[in-house]
């Protein structure tokens, strides 16, 4: 390490960055390089701590190990790059209102508990204390929340933390790819009926009511009875019929986009309709798009959970936050912590998506203001 | 007149609070309004204006806006910036009366006319349930509306704007005031019911004997329709005196380019000067004058130090130039 | 809004009426599909009525016969005509999984989800709006922030588990308030006089109110609370100060007659949430519902009672919907008086 | 000799197939913990030992409890026993009183105790004594058998019972329009005649049992449903609106999905026991374990019938409540599909028997309300021999077993394998969280013998096509089943009925057919004892199932409710004699 220069210059807190990245902005005060050292050193300390683990992914690759691996790497790259780009210069803080930060500050939230809740799912095989399957029939049944386990112990004497850490990877999963569904058919729907108008646009329209007034446990549990349950069938079931109110909402907007006069400009072009939808009305119906996608994910976590409460969602073994609850339905009252603290993984988890969805939708439309 | 001036405000400081510390929006305006007399404020857009107005009636948006400690706004003498919440209501509408711009949102959408010109009434006349039609009926009729017994029972969205801001008229005037505000009142009105909406001002102002405080970027409108006339830049006076005085013979460098930057028949085929430079927003104006960097004829004083009122020729105006002989 | 297009042509109640007939002629093809697909979707998936009997010592042959008498050996198509035809001619039909004619079924268990359903509208919108409103008049203070978390948390939260910790909370420390915690009436309610009667019964609403109604109430707290401060920004309030009116006039005589016009909207759109999520809550609480009865029903391949649940279902919708649509012109002048 | 049982697995008493996997399910569905402070063996503590002492600590309580009732009994003056509502919860609703069709243990103990007078009634032994039939005498060549019936014996709405009813409900049960759900009970009653008011003749053929039918099926009343047409019979609101009975108490009213109210009958004969001490018993449906429990805490209700293990334990730790248990005719069990490789092979069955841990799984399921299953026949029926042990838990003969049998772990990857093919299969059951934790510890059991388990878990409705119909699309199915006391299992497994529904296994040995159909006719118990014994032993050698665990129905009642003697006969057989301390009647 050649000697640093006195006045400790920009160039010379570089280059500590290299190794500890984000110290620089730690130094300067900043908040962000608090955060990106903090995630950097725990990292290495996780990869550290659990090298037996590690080595065994490597020798015995599992699909879930091997996930861990890779995201246990992509996210110690991540933090170096993001730790050691250059200092970014004092931004020009032009008078911000102070409600745009309010939202911004309560999407920044958001963002920082999913990212915490994302990586903690991700790595779950290596954060995960215990196997999440290993059963305990004899001292380890029922253990109240302690020191060895966190959320204590089930019926089965298996650990509860690394169950709800398991959990995470299929709810989060589920709520995602559900969502990418229901976005996907909805915004097509959407834009179709708002673009064509005219009797596609009511047919359309009558087939989102018919889908809104149909109810939905009959088909979600034919699904789950005609074909085998699994975490495929719950996304595509929950996909189904989960578009009608994005497709309503992106219909409302392309059509007031439609009318803006570079919409009817670029008709007047001769441009197609299809090359018109795509390139200048998607790009405006975006951002709701993306808010009321935050928001759903949120919703289909909640769904999938009360479907597997129900006894209708994810299946045994595989452990999502649904099933763990309903394991603990009938202890309620003496093995309180397993009905617990999945459903505070819920809340927690939703909550974060809302914070994001609601802090975007703020941040992008000021009147409603945070 | 003896005693103290209808509406006297001295030093009125206004500041916004934003991400990076509280910018000011009126910064020390002082001017003085005489019972019956009709001042021009004119400015151009995000000069505090209408900052300037509400703060008057007590409404600077909260909580964003704050009025400074050492501010004065006198009404007869009493300082309404220490008045309690139910003076100042009494002031509102019964003493002080206000027309906004926007004649299109400013009424209630769900209530009909008839109701909120009554709400008006009631809340600083003595008048009984059975006398109050009648009432808002004659209000009607002074502003000019021709059937007001159908346009009491009708919905805002079935008025046209000129009809509105008459409604918004005689809302101000429900309650007798003595000083009625007019915060650009005709500027989002066309041409043609502009006028008429002036000349209706003008004449309730002269048959109520009431003062009027007309606010407008437009000194053409100012011209015609006020007594005195006070320039405002960069949240206080620059110049303030007679009207004739301030049309004539204006001293101060930004009063004469506005002034230049009017089409005047007079001078047809004389190329419209503008301005250099644009208005600076709230919280970024520079120091010593704040019209320095677009005065042509700015020198280092003016950056240095901010000018106060300064006798003129036939004005006050804020500008070293009044102090040097050249 | 469609019905302001309508009213726009006329004005006055006949052109409300035609728009509701127009509405509801829309909705028949509506309810004759959604019930079509149902009946589809039951068929297509494995088991049939006969799964409730399956008792190891009835004899196949004698299982086959029973299968005849509900006419399921016979063609899909065939089926779906006959059970149409006494559909459409108010026959209901049996139901196999209670035993009982379906129409007295869904007699006994709709009475329950309407009241459950309708005590919650009415907890969720009254407070949702009395909080919504509060909070915005008082935006940006402690008060407004900290009750943005708390309606955000509440919101996140999944109603079957709220049920469960407040069941747990019920039987444990909050064990003094007795609160019933499962089934809507107690043992010896036939016995009780009619007072006593309501009174047993708000008892055991209480709990399945709080688990179903405080995630919508949330939600339509932070709904009111948007359109409020999106109201208090309008101009017209800014002429309602300037008239000298009391801030309580200010607040209750514009401000939230203003912001609850979007409201009623809301309203057509928890109907169907409200029934539709009743159904976890039911099954935690045995509340002797719809909801539960749909759950076993389906569960159960009893073809008729879920049949006829589903048309109820959509009828609640396409209901909701409309009285949402209605209500909001009645409520809002510029579509009343176009 | 005839033996019946309430908790008939195919009798009145019996839990359709269907219904067998929801209820047993479900009861079973908590497993149990103990209240982390008390030494509770569920928690595990180090070993055995623990759970046996605990055991043994339950019978004592239990006997003890015995004691205090009968000194209760005679402590409070008889006549001051009557009175009082006795409100008793269970976790499914009563589907219907009409005992043509019912076919769920809540509805026929109902009918055959509370509602109606059957023709005869189950002793301890479950040997025939008379009830509305005052005797019988079976003819010399013993084909014909005639009864005499009680004259004071009244319908409800007064008109008196006579043999015309006995022979009116034969002919419904026997008519196949009829979808009578145990045509097995009288495929033994030929003819009928009715010789006068009160006797009526019977032409029989020789059947062990034989009166088993006529205790668990009650008489229909000939006056109100004779002209009904027989194949209306199921859908006739008689069962679930107006039920007009004959027995000790009355029906009152009925709220779907809630209760069924049933009042003292004044004018049930002294003969039979008389007026019960009860004025009113309601029967409540609380599905939710912790809502009945609250419930019995608070004294809303007096009992809860089929308590479930979890609460049983927590309520037992209360002063104030007396929580008693007695062997039921469920058990539960993993059918082997020997249709399949390797499940052909017997001793790869007894191998996957042997590395299952079933102590476990019964201390993990029922905590101490409940047993290691050995075969057929539970500690519920009158023929159970106690000395006859299950197989053992020994993982390391098992591992013995299934190297002999050609399945070793060449690669050592923890897996065994025979020509290429991984030892594993999918264990079937349905959803309910029992299953879950049963199928999770067989999991892990044989994993530590290098099978590979993994559990499907299927809603019941779309899981019965899978394991009934012909091509019998599964590996292992895990199950609740409920036994029945002429034990007549032909069903189960004779070689002619290999595609039946219920042959679940495909496993059959002739000599186990002639074992099976010599029980039904031969007459004397002891025969019958000595058959069952050899089925026991056919059955345990060739293990097509894996007998898991016996369950005991658990009852926890408030201290107040006294009388409660129940037994295998079921938790309704002494309704007319349960009574409330006066200082408890709400």
């Amino acid at each position: 390490m050649h000697e640093v220069r006195s006045n400790g210059g920009p160039s010379a807190r570089r280059e500590l960055d290299l190794l500890f990245p984000g110290l620089s902005r730690a130094l300067a005060g900043r908040g962000s390089g608090f955060l990106l050292l903090g995630a950097w050193l725990s990292l290495l300390a996780l990869a550290v701590y659990r090298r037996p683990r590690i080595a065994e992914f490597i020798s015995h690759p599992t699909g879930s190990g091997l996930v861990a691996l890779a995201s246990l790497v992509g996210l110690l790259a991540l933090t170096w790059i993001a730790g050691t780009r250059a200092v970014d210069p004092g931004d020009p803080s032009g008078a911000v209102p102070a409600s745009r930060l309010r939202s911004d500050r309560r999407a920044a939230i958001g963002i920082g508990l999913l990212v915490v809740l994302g990586s903690a799912a991700l790595l779950a095989p290596l954060l995960a204390p215990f196997d999440p399957d290993l059963i305990d029939l004899g001292a380890g049944r029922l253990l109240a929340p302690s020191a060895s386990h966190w959320m204590g112990t089930d019926e089965l004497g298996r650990d509860l933390f690394s169950r709800v850490l398991y959990g995470a990877r299929v709810s989060l999963l589920i709520g995602f790819l559900a969502i990418a569904i229901a976005v996907t058919i909805g915004t097509a729907v959407g834009a179709v009926a708002g673009y064509a108008g005219g009797w596609l646009d009511a047919l359309l329209m009558r087939t989102v009511d018919l889908f809104l007034s149909f109810p939905r446990l009959v088909l979600l549990i034919t699904v789950v009875a005609l074909f085998e349950p699994s975490i495929p069938l719950i996304v595509v079931v929950l996909g189904l019929t989960g578009w009608m109110g994005v497709s309503r909402l992106v219909r409302g907007q392309v059509l007031s986009v439609r009318e803006r006069e570079y919409v009817q400009a670029a008709r007047a072009m001769g441009y197609g309709s299809g090359r018109i939808l795509r390139r200048h009305v998607l790009p405006n119906v975006a951002t709701p798009i993306i808010v009321a996608a935050t928001l759903g994910i949120g919703n289909a976590i909640l769904a999938e959970a009360a479907l597997s409460y129900l006894g209708l969602g994810v299946q045994p073994p595989t452990a999502s936050w649904g099933t763990i609850i309903q394991s603990g339905g009938d202890r309620l009252v003496d093995a309180w912590w397993i009905t617990t603290f999945p459903g505070l993984a819920i809340v927690l988890t939703v909550m974060s998506f809302n914070l994001v969805g609601d802090g975007l939708r703020d941040a992008l439309d000021p009147r409603r203001g945070g | 007149m003896s005693g103290p001036p209808l509406l006297e405000i001295r030093d009125l400081r206004v500041v916004f609070r934003t991400v990076s510390g509280d910018a000011p929006a009126v910064d020390g305006l002082s001017i003085v309004l005489e019972a019956g007399e009709a001042l021009g404020l004119v400015g151009e857009s995000g000069c505090g204006k209408s900052v300037t107005a509400l703060s008057i009636l007590g409404l600077t948006p909260r909580p964003a806006g704050r009025v400074v400690d050492g501010s004065s706004i006198r009404l007869r003498g009493e300082e309404l910036l220490r008045a309690g919440p139910e003076r100042m209501r009494e002031v509102r509408g019964g003493e002080i009366g206000i027309v906004f711009q926007e004649p299109m949102t400013s009424l209630n959408p769900v209530l009909r006319v008839g109701d909120q010109v009554a709400e008006a009434v009631r809340a600083h006349l003595p008048v009984g349930r059975a006398a109050l039609p009648g009432r808002v009926m004659e209000l009607l009729e002074t502003v000019g509306l021709p059937d007001a017994e159908q346009i009491a029972r009708a919905w805002p969205h079935q008025l046209s704007g000129g009809m509105r801001q008459r409604v918004l008229i005689a809302i101000a005037l429900a309650g007798d005031p003595d000083l009625l505000i007019a915060d650009e009142a005709t500027s989002a009105l066309d041409v043609t019911v502009q006028a008429t909406i002036l000349e209706l001002l003008d004449r309730l102002r002269r048959d109520r004997s009431m003062a009027l405080l007309l606010i407008t970027h437009d000194l053409a409108v100012a011209a015609r329709m006020t007594d005195r006339i006070a320039v405002m830049y960069g949240g206080h006076i620059v110049e303030e005196g007679d009207t004739r005085s301030v049309l004539d013979r204006p001293a101060h460098p930004y009063t004469a380019g506005l002034l230049n930057s009017i089409p005047d028949p007079a001078r047809r085929g004389v190329r419209l000067e503008a301005i250099p430079g644009s208005v600076p927003g709230i919280g970024s104006w520079p120091g010593g004058c704040t019209f320095h960097p677009r005065c042509s004829r700015s020198f280092a004083r003016c950056e240095a130090e901010s000018p106060p009122l300064l006798v003129g020729p036939a004005t006050r105006a804020a500008c070293w130039l009044l102090e040097t002989d050249e | 809004m469609g019905l302001g297009r309508a009213l726009v042509a006329g004005s006055g109640v006949e052109t409300l009426i035609r728009y509701v007939g127009s509405r509801l002629l829309q909705a028949i093809p509506l309810l004759i599909g959604v019930v079509t697909l149902v009946f589809v979707i039951l068929h297509l998936a494995p088991g049939d009525p006969t799964a409730i009997w399956f008792n190891p010592s009835i004899p196949p042959e004698v299982l086959e016969r029973m299968r005849e008498s509900m006419g399921l050996d016979r063609p899909l198509y065939e089926q779906y005509l006959h059970w149409l035809k006494s559909f459409l001619t108010g026959d209901f039909g049996y139901s196999y999984s209670q035993f009982r004619p379906v129409s007295e079924v869904i007699g006994d268990a709709l009475p329950n989800t309407l009241l459950l359903g309708g005590v919650c509208l009415i907890v969720v919108f009254g407070i949702g709006m009395a909080v919504g409103a509060w909070q915005a008049v008082r935006r940006h203070s402690a008060a407004d922030s900290m009750l943005t978390f708390v309606t955000l948390f509440l919101y996140s939260m999944p109603g079957f588990w709220l049920g469960l910790m407040l069941i747990l909370a019920a039987s444990t420390w909050l064990g003094w308030l007795g609160l019933p915690v499962s089934g809507m009436t107690s043992v010896d309610h036939s016995l009780l006089g009619p007072l006593d009667r309501i009174s047993d019964i708000a008892g055991h609403l209480v709990l399945p109110t709080i688990a179903l109604g405080l995630g919508s109430a949330a939600g339509v707290t932070r709904y009111v609370r948007g359109e409020m401060l999106e109201v208090l920004g309008q101009d017209y309030m800014r002429t309602a100060r300037a008239k000298g009116l009391t801030e309580r006039t200010v607040i209750l005589r514009h401000a939230l007659r203003n912001a609850l016009l979007p409201v009623v909207s809301l309203l057509g759109l928890y109907l169907p949430l409200l029934f539709g999520g009743a159904l976890v809550i039911e099954v935690v609480f045995s509340w002797p519902g719809m909801g539960r009865l749909m759950y076993d029903a389906v569960l159960a391949r009893d073809y008729p009672l879920v049949l006829a649940a589903s048309f109820l279902f959509a009828v609640l919708v396409i209901a909701g919907n409309l009285l949402a649509d209605v209500l909001y012109a009645l409520v809002d002048p510029r579509v009343r008086h176009a | 000799m005839v033996a019946s049982a309430i908790e008939a697995r195919r009798g009145a008493g019996s839990r359709p197939f269907g219904r067998a996997l929801l209820v047993v399910a479900a009861f079973v569905a908590g497993c149990d913990s103990g209240p982390p402070r008390g030494a509770d063996p569920m928690r595990g503590g180090d070993s055995l030992a623990a759970a046996e002492a605990e055991l043994r600590a339950e019978r004592a309580y239990a006997d003890g409890v015995r004691q205090a009732d009968s000194a209760a009994h005679a402590s409070v003056d008889e006549r001051n026993r009557y009175g009082g509502t006795i409100v008793v919860s269970g976790r499914n609703d009563i589907q219907t009183l009409n005992p043509l069709v019912a076919t769920d243990m809540e509805s026929v103990q109902h009918q055959a105790y509370v509602l109606f007078t059957p023709l005869v009634r189950s002793g301890p032994d479950f040997e025939p004594l008379p009830w509305l039939a005052r005797d019988w005498t079976i003819d010399p060549e013993g084909d014909r058998i005639t009864f005499h019936l009680r004259d004071d014996v009244f319908w409800h709405d007064g008109v008196p019972v006579t043999a015309a009813d006995v022979a009116f409900t034969w002919e419904r049960v026997v008519d196949p329009a009829v979808p009578f759900f145990n045509p097995a009970y009288f495929d033994a009653w030929e003819a009928v005649e009715v010789l006068d008011e009160r006797t009526v003749r019977f032409t029989v053929r020789p059947r062990s049992n034989l009166l088993y039918g006529w205790a668990v099926t009650a008489i229909l009343p000939e006056h109100i449903l004779g002209d009904v047409p027989p194949d209306q019979l199921a859908t006739h609101p008689f069962g679930t609106v107006s039920p007009i009975g004959s027995g000790p108490f009355r029906f009152v009213e009925r709220v779907p999905g809630d209760r069924w109210v049933f009042e003292a009958n004044p004018d049930f004969p002294e003969g039979l026991g008389g007026r019960p001490y009860a004025d009113r018993l309601v029967y409540r449906q609380i599905p939710e374990d912790a809502a009945a429990e609250a419930a019995l805490r608070t004294g809303e209700i007096d009992m809860i019938v089929d308590a479930d293990p979890v609460s049983a334990r927590r309520l037992a730790a209360d002063s104030g409540l007396v929580v008693t248990s007695y062997p039921s005719a469920e058990y539960s069990l993993i059918a082997w599909n020997t249709r399949r490789e390797p499940f052909d092979d017997p001793e790869v069955r007894r191998a996957l028997t042997l590395a299952i841990d079933r102590e476990s799984i019964a201390r993990v399921v029922r905590g101490t309300y409940g047993s290691v299953s050995a075969g057929p026949v539970g500690p519920w029926h009158w023929s159970w021999d106690p000395g006859w042990e299950p197989l053992p838990f020994d993982p390391d003969s098992a591992g013995r077993l299934l190297d002999r049998a050609g399945w070793t772990d060449a690669d050592s990857n923890g897996v065994r394998e025979k020509d290429g093919k991984p030892l594993g299969f999918e264990l079937y059951s349905t959803p309910r969280q029992a299953w879950q934790n049963v199928a999770a510890i067989v999991q892990a059991n044989l994993a530590d013998v290098g099978v590979v388990v993994e559990p499907r878990a299927r809603e019941q409705a779309a899981l019965i096509p899978l394991v009934t119909s012909p091509d019998r699309r599964f590996d292992a199915f895990l199950v609740g089943w409920s036994r029945d006391v002429p034990l007549d299992d032909r069903d189960l497994w004779a070689c002619d009925r290999v595609d039946d529904p219920m042959h679940f296994t495909g496993w059959c040995l002739p000599e186990l057919d002639a074992v099976l159909d010599s029980m039904q006719v031969v007459p004397d118990r002891e025969s019958l004892a000595r058959l069952t014994r050899r089925y026991e032993s056919l059955v345990a050698d060739a293990q097509p199932y894996t007998f898991l665990y016996n369950v005991d129905t658990i009852l926890a009642r408030r201290a107040g409710l006294r009388g409660v003697e129940a037994d295998a006969r079921g938790t309704w057989a002494s309704v007319a004699h349960w009574w409330l301390d006066p200082e408890s009647r709400r």
